[in-house]
């Protein structure tokens, strides 16, 4: 007998395979340089919340933040906090793929400027075009 | 552990009003309209962080709210900017 | 429960409740009203009454709730800030838009009763 | 109603992930690019909703800034700097069917891959437990022993600047390279020197008004969330890119003229340097104390340990700093909105300005 909170919890996990499926087909097919970028960053984003699903836990009544809230804990705190707190090990990896993601992204941004204001335009097809 | 039975009949109100806000952002026909329902889908969304965060009684987790509000604004900035005839810099 | 605590509670439980009411209200509105500039008005009152209301609530909620602990004062506070933020910024990030959708026409005014802003350009009284 | 109480927060998350479809799914159909760049910031406040519900704060507070309000802003801008719609025609309908194909079955695949990859044990997802790796983390984050504890009650800014402290540094390098390849793009263009007339310029006075009472108090928040990274949910990234705003407010509703005043590119190319250099001394002050006392010591070393005895202390006064994760943050923050800074004052260059340096290349 599957828990109702299971089968939702693979309702969401379902719902980001279909967004990163969405986001790569925009990559691979749709021509403008900007709507490529989006895409990018649309898969980037799935993949963080993937790797945050990957680190989540089940807890009664619900999972703590990995943060303590006493800066004296005793022992007992210690064992309590560590039962029912999330994985901290996926949000710091999360935490600087976004800030870096971001940067990425940005520099991108900045070359599709650049070909634009030297090519004119921003479809890949008729930049292949130009230099083939 | 009143307090948190209380909370669970409202916190549907908030989602169904968001949902609304997000059919009419899908929908909106021009785009100040979508920006206008991604404001108040954002300070919606704010309010339900700060219900949860009472809620699922994580205090340290209210800090999202502030940033949140303040980024919402921003995105408006931008837009109107956007629909400004004059360049973006000026 | 002391007095003090008491009187939180239940303004904070009426707060709430105003505002899953302005929620609805204003999902309802954005959804049925005709065009950009009538939306306005359900996005005035889904930013102040379905938002800033419940946040204010929420954090009275919070300083009487007290299995928190002492972490709840952290929390009334920054419910506070976020309130004021709101408060302050909600009406002048729709103002900035309304003006810029009115000036660029991107926005339509279709179901038109009478626009003052336009006849007022015209006899050259306001200037953008 | 306690079963209700358990099942809110996973009725909330799938509701969410599935509206965050629909909306990914417009946003990539849309010809109307800068309505598909709305679409992917609703995309995206949903998913800060998804990680707040996933209880990891500190990628809420990285992430709105990030992709609701700089990833678009920045689309905005080249969107408007170029072109508007997104010329469709001549899509071959086979290539992308199987294109849809292939990107079905690998996505299927991998996903399938890492539900294994975690169900070590075969419990139904999501388990119990969690890993032992992260079960040492969250056990010895404040512990009574400094020799195996970074000290500091806040786990994820102590994995993320102690335990784990190299990564971090190469990552944040890369961030760092990406700023100066942009920089390296528009190599001699400047700011033209103009001079900020406050009824020409910018958007409306009711803007400008909120803004001037606004920006002290965004400020002081986003110092607030940084200087307390040790302590709170926060650090020097979510600090940084929350101060980011007020360059961008600056920028838009008053004028890049405006900002110009305080912040030339090359005084904040200055700062960010100065952070830079924050945190290369942070990662080796006790490797310089050990070369001056003759004593052992690590590179991004916090606590004493075994047999390097040398450690910063983790209170002063009765409060908690957590040795050198104060100063990490602090630098962080500085070399962080210096940085985008930077970025934003070279994308509000008039279009014209830079075509004129250009061209005298391209001559």
């Amino acid at each position: 007998m599957i828990d109702v909170r299971t089968y939702l919890f693979t309702v969401t996990y379902v719902a980001i395979l279909v967004n990163i499926v969405i986001s790569l087909y925009g990559v691979f097919v749709r021509p403008n340089v900007i709507k490529k970028i989006i895409a990018l960053s649309i898969f980037g984003d799935s993949i963080y919340v993937y790797s945050i699903l990957i680190g989540f836990r089940k807890a009664e009544p619900y999972p703590v933040i990995p943060i303590m809230t006493t800066w004296q804990p005793s022992s007992e705190y210690i064992s309590q906090f560590a039962s029912t707190a999330v994985d901290p090990v996926p949000p710091a990896l999360v935490l600087t793929g976004v800030v870096i993601g971001l940067a990425v992204m940005l520099f991108l941004v900045f070359l599709a400027l650049q070909t634009y204001r030297l090519f004119g335009t921003l479809d890949i097809r008729k930049i292949v075009r130009m230099r083939g | 552990m009143m307090i948190v039975e209380y909370l669970t009949f409202f916190i549907p109100f908030y989602l169904i009003g968001i949902i609304m806000y997000v059919v009419r952002a899908l929908k909106g026909p021009t785009i100040p309209d979508t920006v206008l329902s991604i404001d108040c889908l954002g300070y919606a969304l704010a309010a339900l962080l700060v219900i949860f965060s009472v809620y699922l009684q994580s205090p340290l987790i209210i800090a999202c709210a502030i940033v949140l509000t303040l980024w919402i604004y921003a995105l408006d900035v931008y837009m109107s900017k956007y629909l400004e005839k004059k360049e973006l810099g000026e | 429960m002391s007095p003090i605590d008491f009187v939180l509670t239940v303004i904070g439980y009426i707060l709430i409740g105003i505002g899953a009411f302005c929620q609805i209200v204003a999902g309802m509105g954005m959804n049925r009203f005709p065009n950009f500039f009538v939306r306005l008005h359900a996005a005035t009152i889904a930013a102040i009454g379905g938002s800033f209301v419940p946040i204010i609530g929420c954090s009275l909620l919070a300083l009487s709730f007290e299995e928190l602990g002492d972490v709840r004062f952290f929390l009334a506070g920054g419910g506070f800030v976020a309130a004021v933020f709101l408060l302050i910024l909600a009406p002048v990030g729709s103002h900035l838009l309304a003006k810029a959708a009115y000036f660029s026409k991107a926005a339509v005014l279709q179901p038109k009763v009478v626009d003052a802003l336009e006849e007022d350009i015209r006899k050259g009284e306001v200037h953008e | 109603m306690s079963e209700l109480y358990e099942l809110i927060p996973y009725l909330v998350l799938s509701i969410t992930a599935l509206v965050s479809t629909i909306s990914v799914y417009l946003a990539i159909i849309e010809k109307d690019l800068i309505k598909a760049v709305l679409y992917s910031a609703i995309q995206s406040t949903f998913y800060a909703l998804i990680f707040y519900l996933l209880m990891v704060p500190d990628i809420v507070l990285v992430y709105i800034p990030v992709s609701v309000g700089l990833l678009p802003a920045i689309l905005i801008i080249a969107v408007k700097k170029t072109e508007k719609y997104e010329d469709v025609t001549g899509i071959s309908k086979t290539t992308s069917t199987i294109i849809l194909t292939l990107v079905v079955i690998f996505t299927l695949i991998s996903g399938y891959l890492l539900l294994l990859s975690h169900a070590i044990t075969f419990a139904i997802f999501p388990s119990t437990d969690v890993r032992t790796l992260a079960r040492w983390f969250l056990n010895t984050t404040l512990w009574w022993n400094r020799m195996f504890s970074a000290m500091s009650p806040e786990s994820v800014t102590a994995i993320v600047w102690d335990y784990r402290g190299l990564d971090t540094y190469f990552e944040t390098s890369v961030m760092y390279l990406a700023i100066i390849g942009a920089l390296a793009l528009a190599r001699y263009i400047e700011i033209p020197k103009k001079v900020f007339k406050e009824e020409a310029m910018g958007m409306s006075i009711i803007g400008k008004m909120a803004t001037r009472i606004m920006v002290p108090m965004i400020l002081i928040v986003a110092v607030s969330i940084a200087l307390h990274g040790h302590l709170t949910p926060g650090g020097g990234f979510q600090g940084g890119v929350t101060a980011a705003v007020t360059v961008s407010l600056l920028i838009f509703i008053f004028s890049v003229y405006f900002a110009a005043r305080f912040f030339k590119i090359n005084t904040a190319i200055l700062l960010r340097i100065i952070g830079l250099t924050g945190i290369i001394l942070a990662a080796t002050i006790t490797l310089i104390i050990g070369f001056l006392t003759g004593q052992q010591a690590y590179i991004f070393q916090n606590q004493p340990k075994v047999i390097a005895q040398i450690g910063l202390p983790y209170e002063i006064g009765g409060n908690l700093i957590s040795g050198t994760l104060l100063i990490f943050n602090t630098s962080e923050f500085l070399a962080v909105v210096m940085g985008f800074a930077i970025l934003f004052l070279l994308l509000s260059i008039p279009e014209e300005n830079v075509m004129e340096v250009i061209r005298g290349e391209v001559e």
